[in-house]
């Protein structure tokens, strides 16, 4: 992989970093922002932030509610005991487990659309990262740029360093 | 495979398959060929007689095939063979018409108890240790043989005595044969709570020396006095049956029970009206009663009869005992008296009942006489509803009272103990140890070592009832004379051997044999007389009750209930009230002590059976231990609670057990279960609880002599708190209790 | 026809001498626990007989009841088990199935009647006690409930015993260990579907009663209330 | 402000994980060996019977029941507490939420530990699991017993996520910090984590669904766990109360288990720049207002069944009232209420070491309040013959005492193995709220 980036310390550079390699031409998606907390406040913090997990959760809601609703009822059909002369299938109890089985499948869906969309767990190698990161710079780069040269200019604000990887 | 898994696997598989699957040595034992031809999982049911007390309730055993470590020959091993598992009522039976009582469910656990005797035993330790060692039969019989015949070389014959249980039956009779033959006073009998007081004054009343025999199921009217005739006393389950009768069982027609006792016992506490009544002025009170009906013209003082004559001033309608003056005497008010006296003349048959602790003071004979008294006059002798005596099939033995062997100048030289134990049920001024102790020789028949049978030199173990022929005769409880007589329900699981057959071979073995000879064995004797060919049957029904096996039956099936009852010619006497004497000041011991057999141990015989040990007692649900029951609001003001350790002192000793504050007991007593406090009787009754019965003055009843065990009075005090040894099944004694009333003051 | 067994106590009759105590322990293979355990509440008494005391002395009065496992329609220790170990058998037995109990207790604590006991140990008998044993009873182990079965073990030979015989079950013929060993009749057991049973009859008396009705359980045991008694004479 | 300074904070807070303090190594010893008694207590039980144990007929459920309760309720102090003020986004939670999230996920996992440990059978609890038996029979969902494995499994699933997830990026951190097997560890740990801007924006919804997601859930379990009394027509348990009072109580007890945890951090770990008085101010503050719903819920439910005179429900009231309990009712009331209002209501007394006091006095006076509640109305049901007592034995007394020690061993090692405060929060708390004027281009 080849590599250039900047490290800054304050996101108001790292902000300008993307603008300014925003404007050299290179697309959104192929800045990296690597950062050892979200800057929830700064654009480039919000960049990619849509994401589809709110809708996932409530896939995983319904599919747990749906797998609650079969344990209970089918189970309880399956091998029908009387059991304090409520019905075979008694709904006041079963919702409680549906319940808990629906909420279950939303957290788990989250967590996994989470994993998957996050790429975790996932390798490092190849892929751009500084140690430096997790002493509070916020690292801005482009992978495997197309010109390697034209974007150091870009990169070098004043305050910040800028490097590269080769190989 | 560790003793207890074996335990369950052979309790629950019932088969050998897994014991010979392993290679453990403790399973390497000999297997015997069975003896009898059970069929696995089929249940038999064979008849046998509940020796437990003096009922003679005909059971059914349930028998099943399992496997048992036996003794045969001396040499122990595994057999399978049919075990008792459960007894049940005799349906045929007319005393426990197919019900049993508690005492009489737990019966099997003397077969099976674990301190069972397994062979003959002399002693080795100290008398009174307890420490034996195993002998065989033949030294056992040549050891007892050779005293006796001793005994009748020096032609001493005379020092031979036999202490024993005053039971009627077969047993008892042969006994008394062989004494006579071999030239030997009487049996000595001895039972702590005996009837003889109420035997005597029903021969006085009556001409019969016997119990009565209650017709409750037609009774619309019952007085008792202080009988426990639901729980201990007499018939208990015949009674009982036929009380269930008289309360649902008239058609609409609903038998009042009316209690006196100074405490509520289980049987008061049925009572549809309890009357607290001093301690021993029970007689007064039926007097009372006889008065007012006298006085009202009910009946005539003469309709009494005999009874009535026997009281001193009956024909002058005594005029000692109105209403006034029977509540001062007793305590009773005089209104109340009047009141009781009308519903008890006016809803016949009515009858009056007394038993148990009225009797047991100085002047219980007075008691019972007036109770008589008061049947008589209201017709009830003799008649549906009221009492009865039962034809007996042969006289009764004649037996002595435990006293003639106690004195020092009057001890036996040989001395047989049989299924009797005065050492603990009796009081400690008896000095009965002490007494038995001068005895050179003892032989008991127990199968346990208890503390009399652990001052004998030899000890020859009976057969359990299940595993012999036995014989009983009850003098009451059935509309039907009923001698009974059973065989085996199940073989012997130890070298024990039944007791009647080794006095039966012993008397043969003497140097000069007794003669005539008598059968050589107990069942050869009982088949003397009694028809052939009724044998014990299997019935086919799984369900016991449909099971109608029954006994050899004998004696006639006429019911006599209606017959005249015997009339023996007057004594011409006429007793008079005396007050109750109590031992102990008033002032310096202001409590009456009122011990009251156990409804689990009677007189103590059966604390070693642990299904009885863990019956929670039917008042105060104790169990595994003694208490004393005090009034509740006495309690408090002494500042006793439950579970506080008491001393109870008398002028002959004291006892400490924990308290139970009670609203059923007068404020002025004090009142112990009798079963605890065995110092040796077995792992389950030993060192359990204290025995009230030791601290007993030595008094006894005027005319009978028999001890007064409600005569004693006591002092208490509180030591110290509860020291955990009372151990209750319930919790609370109120349905709603007084603590968790309301919303606050 | 299907059975509903139920159970009518008399408490004009009960005199509290707990025959059906000791009857049951014998029948149903109920350990003793010994006086340490008793001590701590350990005792196990499938049935048994409350007393209550009502009134001081002398005027004092006391209402003997037995207790035992009520069978109830709508019995609550049922539901609570997570793993049916509690459940209504089709005879209307509350039944207990031993080998899936792992021991929550919590049917115990449900059930209004305290009737169900646990086995705080593995019971022992000590030996030749265990010779005693009913083999058509399973013994509990250490860590399962267990309390009133109605005697299963004999209705279920009852039902093959008439099965073989090809006859219906006589009202009376099938009782439990207590019912039989009752000396007042004060129990009375038998299938409160036949109509003509004696069961049935008395459990429509008027003096019936079911213990703590308000519960809502549906016991199947009927309570006949104690009658006080009258003067005939007086009407 | 220079984002640099960031550095010796994570400095500050990654210290404890390379520094090792003998009192480490006393508390993890200490501690360990009163767990290691709980284990061999219950080795014992399980070998001997359950009936070593204290509990009897009729008291069926005893301290391992109360135990279960209280340390559930503990579990509410953190994934609850630290999900509301996430979602409410209060800038004081940030160095509270790990140490908070961390006692759910232990407490939980205690709790859940006794009602197998106060089983009969204990061996065979694998049988509430939702599984068919050999014989097809499936666990029985009408038993609160059942929803009690649904319900705290689903709150344990839900917590550890909620504790870990937000962990990724500081085990990132310690990972670039660290060397050889630690390096290794971390990074296995750290799931590869690089703090790219989707990887932010994603844990950070993941973290907000959740939020949602788990107050539900956690209520829900506080009320499922008082259904396991309230289903129960025992005296003074059948009540519709029991739901919100079990919560309230819950959440009151674990704000006052993670103020004293928080304190123990400060001194032990020296977090005092940290974790400062607003802190403890702001949980005192919490822990005041949970006393008075407290008190609310306890005069409520006293009320009606005083006016209700109801008799079996009356005789539980005056077994705790002026009987057999009292003594333990009124320590509640004391604990729970008496002490805590006048501390943590005067804002002169409710300093760090008020709050920890009224902090200790809370949780005795809660695990008082479940005893009260389980003991008391099992010893007095409807048939006052069956009535009985209850008394611990020392088996249960040691493995009460394995649990405390249980906790604070586990919570030892996990502040030892990861930084308690959560430096990627407390870095983003020290930028201002105002979102920055530059960088908004939208």
């Amino acid at each position: 992989m080849k590599a250039v980036y900047g490290l800054y310390a304050e996101p108001e550079l790292a902000q300008q970093a993307v603008d300014n390699l925003r404007a050299a031409g290179v697309a959104d998606a192929d800045i990296t922002v690597i950062s050892s907390e979200p800057f929830e406040h700064f654009e480039f913090g919000h960049r990619d932030a849509k994401t589809v997990m709110p809708w996932m959760a409530v896939v995983g809601g319904l599919v747990g509610m749906t797998t609650g609703y079969l344990l209970t009822s089918v189970t309880q059909m399956a091998w029908p005991l009387k059991t304090s002369g409520m019905p075979i299938v008694s709904w006041w109890p079963n919702l409680i487990v549906i319940f808990e089985l629906t909420m279950l499948g939303a957290i788990v869906a989250s967590v996994i659309t989470l994993l998957v969309s996050a790429k975790l767990p996932g390798s490092r190698a190849g892929k751009l990262y500084d140690p430096e990161v997790s002493d509070g710079y916020i690292l801005v780069g482009v992978e495997n740029p197309s010109d390697p040269a034209r974007l150091e200019p870009a990169l070098a604000i004043n305050g910040g360093r800028v490097k590269s990887v080769e190989s | 495979m560790d003793r207890r898994h074996f335990i369950k696997l052979t309790a629950i598989t019932g088969t050998t398959a897994a014991l010979t699957a392993c290679g453990n040595p403790e399973n390497q034992v000999i297997r015997f060929i069975p003896e009898e031809d059970i069929v696995p999982g089929v249940a038999v049911w064979k008849p046998s007689i509940c020796p437990l007390c003096q009922a003679g309730c005909g059971v059914l055993a349930r028998v099943m095939e399992g496997e048992a470590e036996v003794f045969r020959n001396g040499q122990p091993g595994v057999i399978r063979m049919g075990l008792v598992k459960k007894l049940e009522g005799n349906p045929a039976d007319p005393i426990s018409q197919g019900k049993l009582c508690a005492r009489g469910q737990a019966a099997v656990q003397v077969t099976y108890h674990p301190d069972r005797l397994g062979s003959p035993q002399r002693r080795v330790g100290e008398r009174g240790s307890g420490q034996f060692k195993p002998i065989s039969w033949d030294e056992a019989i040549a050891e007892l043989v050779g005293t006796l015949d001793a005994l009748a070389a020096a032609g001493d014959q005379g020092a031979l005595a036999f202490l024993t249980r005053p039971r009627r039956g077969r047993r008892l009779d042969l006994v008394a044969q062989l004494l006579a033959r071999f030239g030997a006073k009487p049996p000595v009998a001895y039972e702590l709570f005996s009837d003889d007081v109420l035997r005597r004054a029903n021969a006085m009343s009556f001409g019969s020396h016997q119990l009565p025999t209650l017709d409750l199921e037609h009774t619309r009217y019952l007085i008792n006095f202080g009988a426990d005739f639901l729980g201990t006393w007499n018939s208990a389950v015949a009674q009982s049956v036929a009380y269930g009768r008289m309360r649902q069982g008239q058609g609409g027609l609903r038998g009042k029970f009316v209690h006196v006792e100074p405490r509520l016992s289980q049987t008061g506490a049925n009572a549809d009206e309890f009357v607290a009544i001093k301690p021993g002025t029970e007689g007064v009170l039926a007097l009372g009663l006889a008065h007012v009906i006298m006085v009202a013209g009910i009946r005539q003082g003469s309709a009494a009869g005999r009874a009535g004559a026997v009281i001193e001033g009956w024909s002058a309608g005594l005029a000692d005992y109105t209403p006034d003056k029977v509540e001062q005497r007793t305590g009773v008010k005089a209104a109340k008296v009047e009141r009781l006296a009308k519903e008890f003349a006016s809803h016949l048959p009515a009858v009056a009942l007394v038993a148990g602790a009225p009797l047991a003071h100085t002047n219980g004979l007075f008691n019972a006489l007036a109770v008589n008294a008061l049947n008589a006059l209201v017709g009830s002798v003799g008649q549906p509803g009221g009492v009865a005596f039962a034809p007996q099939p042969s006289a009764a033995v004649v037996t002595r009272p435990l006293q003639e062997i106690l004195a020092a100048n009057t001890v036996p030289k040989v001395l047989l103990v049989d299924d009797v134990n005065p050492v603990f049920a009796s009081p400690a001024s008896w000095q009965v140890k002490d007494a038995l102790l001068r005895v050179p020789f003892i032989a008991s028949f127990g199968s346990f070592i208890d503390e009399t049978s652990a001052l004998a030199d030899l000890i020859l173990p009976d057969h359990s009832f299940l595993e012999s022929w036995v014989h009983a005769a009850p003098e009451s409880g059935s509309m039907t004379a009923v001698p009974v007589s059973a065989g085996p329900a199940m073989r012997p699981l130890y070298d024990t051997r039944s007791t009647p057959d080794v006095l039966l071979d012993v008397s043969r073995r003497l140097a000069k044999p007794i003669s005539p000879a008598l059968p050589n064995t107990f069942e050869e004797l009982l088949g003397a007389d009694t028809p052939k060919g009724v044998s014990p049957r299997t019935p086919k029904g799984v369900s016991p009750h449909t099971a109608s096996g029954d006994g050899r039956t004998t004696g006639g099936d006429k019911p006599f209930l209606f017959a005249e009852a015997p009339r023996a010619k007057a004594e011409g006497l006429s007793v008079r009230y005396t007050d109750p004497q109590f031992d102990g000041d008033a002032a310096q011991y202001p409590y009456h002590f009122m011990p009251y057999p156990s409804q689990s141990f009677l007189d103590g015989s059966l604390a070693h059976l642990p299904w009885l040990q863990e019956l929670p007692d039917p008042m105060t649900s104790g169990m595994w231990c003694s208490w004393v029951e005090i009034n509740a609001q006495a309690a408090e003001k002494a500042g006793i609670h439950l579970g506080d350790l008491i001393e109870i002192t008398s002028a002959h000793g004291s006892v400490r057990a924990p308290a139970v504050p009670s609203p059923g007991i007068a404020p002025d007593a004090v009142a112990m279960p009798v079963g605890q406090g065995h110092t040796m009787f077995t792992r389950y009754a030993s060192g359990r609880g204290v025995n009230p019965i030791a601290i007993l003055a030595p008094s006894v009843e005027a005319a009978t002599r028999q001890l007064a065990w409600s005569a004693t009075r006591v002092k208490i005090a509180r030591v110290g708190g509860p020291d955990a040894s009372l151990i209750l099944f319930a919790g609370a004694t109120r349905e709603r209790p007084e603590e968790t009333h309301g919303r606050g003051d | 026809m299907a059975y509903r067994w139920g159970m009518a106590v008399d408490l004009d009759r009960c005199t509290g001498c707990e025959a059906c105590v000791t009857a049951c322990h014998a029948e149903n293979n109920i350990p003793t626990v010994g006086a340490g355990q008793a001590a701590r509440g350990r005792a196990m008494h499938w049935i048994r007989v409350e007393r209550y005391y009502e009134g001081d002395f002398p005027d004092v009065r006391v209402k003997f009841r037995p207790v035992l496992c009520q069978h109830c329609d709508a019995a609550p220790c049922e539901a609570v088990c997570p793993t049916y170990a509690s459940h209504q058998s089709e005879d209307g037995l509350n039944a207990q199935v031993y080998n899936r109990c792992i021991g929550t207790r919590y049917c115990g604590n449900a059930c209004m009647y305290n009737v169900r006991f646990f086995n705080f140990f593995n019971p022992e008998w000590e030996k030749p006690l265990n010779l005693q044993l009913n083999p058509d009873v399973s013994i509990r182990s250490v860590g399962v409930m267990e309390k009133c079965t109605f005697c299963v073990q004999r209705i279920k030979a009852a039902k093959v015993l008439i099965k073989s015989e090809n006859r219906d079950l006589k009202d009376g013929e099938l009782q439990p260990a207590c019912a039989q060993a009752c000396p007042t009749t004060a129990l009375v057991f038998g299938d409160l579907n036949d109509p003509e049973s004696r069961v049935a009859r008395l459990s429509h008396s008027p003096r019936g009663t079911k213990l703590l009705e308000d519960l809502g359980a549906e016991p199947k045991v009927t309570y006949l209330q104690k009658q006080a008694w009258y003067e005939p004479d007086a009407h | 402000m220079n984002r640099t300074l960031t550095k010796p904070l994570a400095d500050d807070l990654v210290r404890p994980l390379f520094h090792t303090s003998v009192w480490f190594y006393a508390i993890v010893l200490t501690a360990g060996t009163v767990v290691a008694c709980g284990a061999a207590a219950w080795a014992f039980q399980v070998w001997n019977g359950i009936g070593v144990a204290g509990i009897r007929w009729p008291v069926f459920w005893g301290f391992y029941l109360v135990n279960f309760v209280f340390w559930i309720g503990i579990s509410h102090a953190g994934t609850l507490i630290s999900a509301i003020l996430r979602l409410v986004d209060a800038q004081w939670r940030r160095p509270v939420t790990r140490c908070a999230e961390v006692i759910t996920v232990f407490a939980l996992m205690i709790g859940a530990m006794f009602p197998i440990i106060h089983l009969g059978r204990p061996w065979l609890a694998f049988w509430l699991f939702p599984y068919p038996s050999s014989r097809e029979i499936w666990p029985n969902f009408r038993s609160p017993l059942a929803w009690d494995f649904f319900a705290i499994n689903t709150y344990l699933t839900g917590s550890v996520l909620f504790l870990f997830l937000p962990m990724i990026p500081d085990l990132a951190l310690v990972r670039d910090r660290s060397t050889g097997w630690r390096r290794r560890v971390y990074g296995f740990l750290a799931f590869g984590w690089r703090g790219t801007t989707t990887q932010w924006n994603r844990l950070e919804s993941a973290m907000q669904i959740m939020a949602v997601a788990i107050i539900p859930v956690a209520v829900s379990v506080h009320t499922i766990v008082s259904f396991d009394f309230s289903m129960a027509t025992v005296p003074m348990w059948h009540s519709t109360i029991f739901g919100p009072y079990f919560v309230a109580g819950a959440i009151f007890s674990g704000i006052a288990a993670l103020i004293i945890a928080m304190a123990v951090l400060r001194k032990t770990l020296r977090l005092e720049a940290y974790l400062q008085p607003i802190h403890f101010e702001n949980l005192g503050k919490l822990l005041l207002l949970m006393s008075l719903l407290w008190a609310y819920f306890v005069f409520a439910e006293r009320l009606t069944v005083w006016y209700g005179n109801e008799p079996s429900e009356m005789a539980v009231f005056w077994a705790t009232q002026r009987g057999e309990y009292a003594v333990f009712y009124w320590t509640m009331v004391v604990c729970n209420f008496v002490i805590p209002l006048p501390i943590l209501g005067i804002r002169r007394l409710r300093t760090i070491t008020g709050c920890v006091i009224a902090s200790l006095g809370v949780l005795v006076g809660m695990w008082l309040e479940r005893f009260l509640i389980i003991v008391p109305s099992l010893a007095h049901k409807q048939l006052p013959y069956s009535w009985g007592t209850y008394e611990p034995r020392p088996v249960e007394l040691t493995i009460m005492a394995a649990t405390f020690a249980a906790m604070i061993l586990l919570y030892a090692l996990f502040s030892k193995f990861v930084p308690i405060i959560s430096i990627w929060e407390m870095r983003a708390g020290d930028r201002p709220a105002t979102p920055s004027a530059t960088g908004d281009h939208s």
